[in-house]
Order: structure tokens, then C-alpha cells, then sequence
């Protein structure tokens, strides 16, 4: 079985054979003739072309009608000609796109990495994947250096590239904000008047932001519409929603937000995340908040950052390795 | 333009005849039975788009010959419409002739050269060239 | 000529009159009938399963050799049918994908618009039209309401999403220094900054910010590598080029822009523009400057949006209408 | 499993006799020529997968029938390495079987149902069925 000669010499002998003997290995090389034949752009009306001259070579006396059908069906094949060259033509623009979205995909990457926070008092974990190239969760932390961390979680409506473009809107809107002032409320107030004036009215985010003073262990923290996260209790062993009031951003022009305040004891978590981890599904069945809680107290003895890569694992697993929205899922644990 | 045969495209009928003489003028430059399919193909395309878009036009053939090759033209004229947007209906996807048919990007696929130039409110006049190998 | 039927029977008569009398009309039906075959998912296999069952209702006594030779043939159409399922999966992606930078396109609009300045000493007309969907220009007017008026014009290194999305850095960080301080050499810096911190090295921006003063008719202006403009003098009736040095955005973290000042006399124009309009193409042929500086002397008669238009026109014919980069250009001549 | 035959995939030559088996049994079940042509094509793509990649493995048929329906399973095993990225393979333009071919979306486009299992280092299974129509 040497390389196939992509001739009509060869087809006539593969014919010609397999007419003889009707033997498999003839038409496994019809087979592979025929996909040497697609990788040379060769249309489907030249392999009926190649099958005619071959019968009139093989049989020259065949019947007058055989060659007149055989025209006939070569006149049906011109237009599957015709869409398999466009298929090529699509599949390189395809590949053109795909890159072009991976460069900006990773342009993404850069533009909204967060440094991790590194403190002794508290222990933080961190995911976020996309469910395409692109990112339209968003989430950061910040420190002041006076012991505040703050973190911003938000999820853009919708995927993909109008999401990611939103969604660097708010890193750009957060780093000007930087270093003002760092009140959960009046940081959505701001973020909600950039939002407002420059995405249509069609187009809206979600967003929490916490700050964790570390010298109090107080958690103060407002939401614009945001999935709730949950607060975990070291001593009752019990979660509890953190769900607060708040208009998401981008819909009214003038929004204030409310702000509340918890204080963390030791051993206590806090988990923010997107929908994206809370409307994972299973075939046709969303999984239930229990199961999310269940699987983070299945590995509370691991860092909070094994905590979250954990659950992502399980839940990617759950959804056959095919994300449908972003993932985003931040643990913070009070060691000390 | 010497050697030149025009087939008036008022119904659907006359889109059979424009085929049936590209066909016999392709055949008697030489071209082969694929060739000749995709000739007719064109004509069809062409054709179907004056009588769906235009109402009346005409499809004219001419033999080329020169020192060293031979082939076709196919001219496909109306004073229709026009077409708005040349550079969308030369977009794969976009489809003429009634959602049906490869439009006319496959026009130019099937042919060596195309040429288009279109007036609002004057009409369109489409060129294909297809040489003989 | 009816609805044609899709199926063997239709097939059958149309390949038996075909036979008998060779006619035209048979072959635009089979070409109809693959047209519609095409259009339910029909794979060409299955049009030459039709052919092998048509030919032998017709012909029973039909040659052993012929039915193997066909069987081999449909052997071959395998491939090419599921290459034809695969255009039509394609097919769907493509349209969704580009539907989704459709609404990032539209996004961007919304984003980058700016409006057109309307002062009585001055006038303003500007234009920018991407190449692709998404525009990698920007440009950007910004008044103090003191007679003073910012004029932004900056180009992203590449075309499509990810210019796009560099873009939108340009925009919010211009949004956060306005109203700070707004010396074109000190907006220069400030900028060059964010986007070496934001974006990788390989990456980079070209900039323009240019301050006209309407109380004393001075332009002030800065240059981050970007494409040169024109100064056109009224009274010499002479272009002149703005050329000045300046690196580009975002290569190195410190830089300091020079700052050059200009006295505009009436009727004096300013020309600023993207490499778009000056890299022009016809064909393989680059458009020489002196082409350009001709159109808008063609032009000159015209308020300072007709020019802009004009030389658009112009060039898209040029380029068979089909830019080959982003096109931004502006115009601004002093009235009184 | 009754009804089952295995060809075992060592050399080319066993990807002709794998689709000769399965052409045989899917005849017996009553496939017509161009559903058998399409299952031979799945057994090519699934036992070159195995050449190609694998090294060794094999190819089994299983008949299918209940109350009211006919088919075949085709199950390709190999000890191979394994595929890492499954998302990735199963991805169109993303194609195995050296480049020639339609991959495993092409097998999943020609058959009624397919699953895959695959562990990094020990292997993978892939299992297919057509039901005849
Ligand atoms: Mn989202
Ligand atoms: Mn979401
Ligand atoms: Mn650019
Ligand atoms: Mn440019």
C-alpha cells in the first residue's frame, strides 16, 4: 500500500480491480484516494469526471445511456462542488478569526491579571475561566497597604467579545478610582456612572465588592445585583447567604449603594463568586446551592486556594469539560 | 465583438436557452464535459439573477481567441435595479437567485475572471471570462 | 417548470428524460434538484445512492459492472459528504461569531464617540471608518470651556478585536486625566505609562494630541510615533508636514514628550490623520502623499466636513472598496 | 456481550479486514449501501485513530436489537497513550488519522451515537452506534 497516485490511471485501477475481485481493500483505497483527492481541492464533479473517463477506457462498448447518466449526475455534483471550495475558503477565515480572538484573548490575560493578595491574617484563593476565548468575568483585589484588601467580583451580561470589551471598561474605570477613596458603595456609585454613560441601556453588569480590614477583621461590602456569595461559620459549621440589595450597574444614572458590614472570626470563610459557578448544569438539571456548599466543605481542610481549584474541577467534570457560562470563584479564610 | 450570440432573459424558460447555447459555443471551443457544467452553472446563476432581481436583461457569449489560448466571455447585462452594496453580495453566505445557488461568489469560482459594474437605477452588467486549459 | 419533488422518483424521471433527449432543460432541473438537495441537508452520497436506484429501475438488465462501478463511486462521495456537514456546522459558527463582534463593533461605537466640537472660530470635520468591524483608531475631542480644544488621534498597532480592545484602554484612561491637566506632552506621558503597564511589549500605540487655543490661535501639540499630519498655510498656499519626534506608546515606561507650538493664521488648515489614509493602496501601487494633499486642495472649497468626506470617497473607490486599515482623518481650519 | 467480533489492529493491512468484517455484519443487520459505506468509513477512521496513534488496540461489532429496533455497535479499544485534551479532538478542523480525514467529529457525524472514554496512559475506548432506519 504505497502513496496513491492521484491519477486517473489510479482510480482506473482501483475500479477496474474492485469490479474483478469486489474486494474491501479496493474500496479502502477508494477511500483514501478520495481524501488525498480533498486535500488537493479537488472537486467532487472531477472525481465523477475521473470515474467516467475510467468506465469508457475499461469498457468501451458500454451502453450509450450509462455515459449520458453519468452526465446527468455530474450536472448535480456542480453545486456541491461549488460549497465544498467555499467550505475552504471559510475554514481559513475561520482559523484568521480564531487567532485574531487568541491574541486578544490573551491581550485580556495581561490586562486583567491580579496579584493574589499575600497576607499572614487572611488565606485567599482565586479562579476565573472563561466558557469561550474570552473573559466576561472580572474580579480583582486591591491593598492599600494600611492592611485593606479590597476585592471586586463582577460577571458582564453575556460572552464572549462584547463582554470582554465591557468588562476592560471596569478595569480602566477601577485603576483611575484607585487610591480615592475605597468604600465598597462609593466605588459602585462611581463605577455605575461610567457604566451608565458609555454602554447602552441594553447591556449591564453585576458587581460585589468587599473590602477586608485586617486589623479589625471587619468585611464591609455592597452589591450591585450581584449572585449572592456565602459567609461560612468555623464554630456552628454552617453557610449563610450573603445576599444584599443593589441595582445592577449601568441602568440609572444616579444609584447609591447600601453597605454592610460583618465581623470575621477565626477560621471563618467568605465566598464571592459569578453565576457562572451557581447555574453550572448537568445535562438539563441545574445544579442546587447544597451541592456547591457540600463540595466546599468537602475539602475545608485544604488551602482556600485547593478549595477552589477543587470545586472548579468538579463542577467542569459535572458539565462534560464544556463550560456554558464564566467561572469565577474567590475564597478568603481568616487564619489567625 | 465579433462572434457574439445574446439570449434575451424574460421568464424562467429563457434561462434553459441561454444555458443550452453557452453550452454549444463552449463545446465547440473545446471545452470538456466538467468545464461545460460549470459553464452552464454560471450562465443559470447569472441568468436567474436578471429574472428574479431585474425582470428583463440579456446573456451574450463570445468566443476569445488569441495567439496563444482560446475561451469564453459571458456578459450578463440588465437595466435593473442595481445592486446596492457590491462588495455584500460578493460575501460568501450572502446568496442570490432566492436564497438558492452558490451567487455570486461562485460565479467568480467557477470562472477565470469576473468583472461587475453597477448604477443604481441604470443596472448591472456582469463580465466572466473562462479560459481553456 | 413546478416545485420540484425531492426524491427518487422526481430524480428518475428527470434522468430518463435526460436519456431520451438529451435536452438542456433536464440538466438546469438537475441542477435545480441539487440546489434544493443542498438546501435539505441532502450529502452528495445520498445523490449517488439515488443514481445507482434510478438506474436500475430504468434499466433491470443493466450491466453487473456498471452497479459495482457505481458502488465505488459512492464509496469515494463518503469524504466529501461529511466535509459538506462540516461547511454547514462552519457555516452556523461563522454567523454566530460574527454576529458576536457585531455587538462588540456596535459597543465600540457607543464607547468612542466623541462629539464634533462647535466653535465659531474653528472648523472641525472628522471622520474614522475601520477596515474591519472593529475599529483599532481612535480619536477623541475633548473642550475645556475655556476656548480651549483637545484633539486625540491615536492608532493600535493591527486591526480587529484585539486593536479593539487596546483601544478602549486609550478611551478610559483619557477619560480619567481629563479636566487634570491638559499639556499634549504631559497627557503623552501620563498615557504612555497605563499602557506599558497594561499591555505586553509586543504591542504598541501611536498618538497624536494636539490643544488648540482659540483665544490666541495657538495649536500646541505632541507626537507618540505617529503618522505625520499636514499644516496647510493660506496665504503661501503651501502644505507643510507636521513631523516631530516622539516614541511611540507603551515601549518604554518613562518617557518625556516634547511639546511644539504653532501660531494658525485664518484660513490656515490643520490635517491630522492615521497611517490608513496616507497607506492608502491601489492595488499593489502606494498612494503617494502628494495624491492626498492634491484631493483636499481639490476640495478646499468645502467646510472642513466636506474635505474629510471627499478624500474618503476618494480612496475607498481607489481601493475597490475594500480598506486595508483603519481610516481616521481630520480637519481643522481656522474661520475667523 | 453476544454477537461480538473483534479484528485486532496491528498493521494497515488490518484496517481493510476491520472494515470488511463490520461491512459484513452490517449487511447481515440490513444497512443499505450507503449506510454500509459510511460504516466502513467509521471503522477506517477508528482503526487508523489505532494504528496511527495506539500502536495496538482492536475493533469489536456487536449486532443490536430490540423490540422494535435493529443497529450496530462498533467499539475501538486501544492501550495507547491516551488523549489528553478531548474537547480539543473532538473539535472540527482539528483532525486525526495524520492529518487525512474527518477526525472523530467526522466518525460522530456518521454514526447515531458515540462515547468516549479515554485515560492518560492506559488508554482509550471509543464506542459507537447505528441504528438502521
Ligand atoms: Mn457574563
Ligand atoms: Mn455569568
Ligand atoms: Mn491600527
Ligand atoms: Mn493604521
Amino acid at each position: 500500500m504505497s502513496t496513491l497516485k492521484l491519477d486517473l490511471e489510479n482510480y482506473k485501477e482501483l475500479l477496474q480491480e474492485y469490479i474483478k475481485t469486489k474486494d474491501e481493500q479496493a474500496l479502502y483505497q477508494a477511500e483514501q484516494f478520495s481524501k488525498h483527492s480533498m486535500q488537493q481541492n479537488i472537486s467532487p464533479e472531477e472525481i465523477i469526471n475521473v470515474h467516467i473517463q475510467s468506465l469508457q477506457e475499461i469498457y468501451p462498448d458500454m451502453p450509450e445511456y450509462i455515459q449520458s447518466s453519468m452526465n446527468f449526475l455530474l450536472e448535480t455534483m456542480i453545486s456541491y462542488g461549488l460549497a465544498y471550495q467555499e467550505f475552504q475558503t471559510l475554514r481559513e477565515k475561520q482559523l484568521e478569526l480564531k487567532s485574531e480572538i487568541s491574541v486578544a484573548a490573551n491581550m485580556q490575560k495581561t490586562l486583567l491579571s491580579t496579584v493574589k493578595p499575600d497576607l499572614s491574617d487572611i488565606d485567599v484563593g482565586a479562579l476565573s475561566v472563561p466558557a469561550k476565548q474570552m473573559n466576561g468575568d472580572y474580579h480583582h483585589f486591591v491593598e492599600d497597604g494600611k492592611g485593606n484588601l479590597g476585592i471586586a467580583v463582577a460577571d458582564v451580561i453575556g460572552k464572549g467579545v462584547p463582554a470582554a470589551l465591557c468588562m476592560s471598561m471596569i478595569k480602566y474605570s477601577m485603576d483611575s478610582f484607585s487610591g480615592i477613596r475605597t468604600d465598597p458603595s462609593v466605588i459602585l456609585g462611581n463605577l455605575n456612572r461610567v457604566v451608565e454613560r458609555n454602554v447602552d441601556a441594553s447591556m449591564f453588569i453585576t458587581m460585589f465588592y468587599g473590602l477586608y480590614n485586617s486589623n479589625d477583621h471587619t468585611f464591609t461590602y455592597s452589591s450591585a445585583g450581584h449572585e449572592p456569595g456565602f459567609y461560612y461559620y468555623k464554630d456552628r459549621d454552617e453557610f449563610e447567604e450573603i445576599d444584599v440589595p443593589g441595582l445592577v450597574l449601568g441602568v440609572s444614572p444616579e444609584v447609591s449603594y447600601k453597605q454592610y458590614e460583618k465581623r470575621v472570626e477565626k477560621g471563618d470563610m467568605i465566598i464571592l463568586l459569578t453565576d457562572g459557578v451557581t447555574e453550572c448544569r448537568q445535562g438539563d438539571r441545574f445544579i442546587d446551592q447544597e451541592e456547591i456548599l457540600h463540595v466546599i466543605k468537602q475539602y475545608s481542610h485544604l488551602p482556600a486556594q485547593g478549595i477552589v481549584d477543587q470545586v472548579y474541577k468538579h463542577f467542569e467534570r459535572l458539565q462534560d469539560f464544556q463550560l456554558r457560562d464564566d467561572f469565577t470563584l474567590i475564597i478568603l479564610r481568616r487564619n489567625v | 465583438m465579433d462572434f457574439q450570440s445574446c439570449v434575451n432573459i424574460k421568464k424562467e424558460w429563457d434561462i434553459v436557452g441561454a444555458r443550452q447555447l453557452g453550452r454549444d459555443i463552449s463545446r465547440k471551443i473545446g471545452f470538456g464535459t466538467v468545464d461545460q457544467a460549470r459553464i452552464a452553472t454560471t450562465i443559470s446563476e447569472l441568468a436567474r439573477n436578471i429574472y428574479l432581481y431585474a425582470g428583463t436583461g440579456k446573456v451574450c457569449f463570445e468566443a476569445l481567441e488569441d495567439m496563444n489560448k482560446k475561451g469564453i466571455r459571458i456578459v450578463a447585462t440588465d437595466d435593473g435595479p442595481g445592486i446596492q452594496d457590491i462588495s455584500q453580495v460578493m460575501e460568501d453566505g450572502f446568496t442570490t437567485s432566492g436564497g438558492l445557488g452558490a451567487g455570486l461568489p461562485g460565479v467568480k469560482r467557477l470562472m477565470d475572471s469576473f468583472d461587475i459594474v453597477s448604477t443604481e437605477e441604470e443596472g448591472t452588467e456582469i463580465s466572466v471570462v473562462k479560459w481553456l486549459r
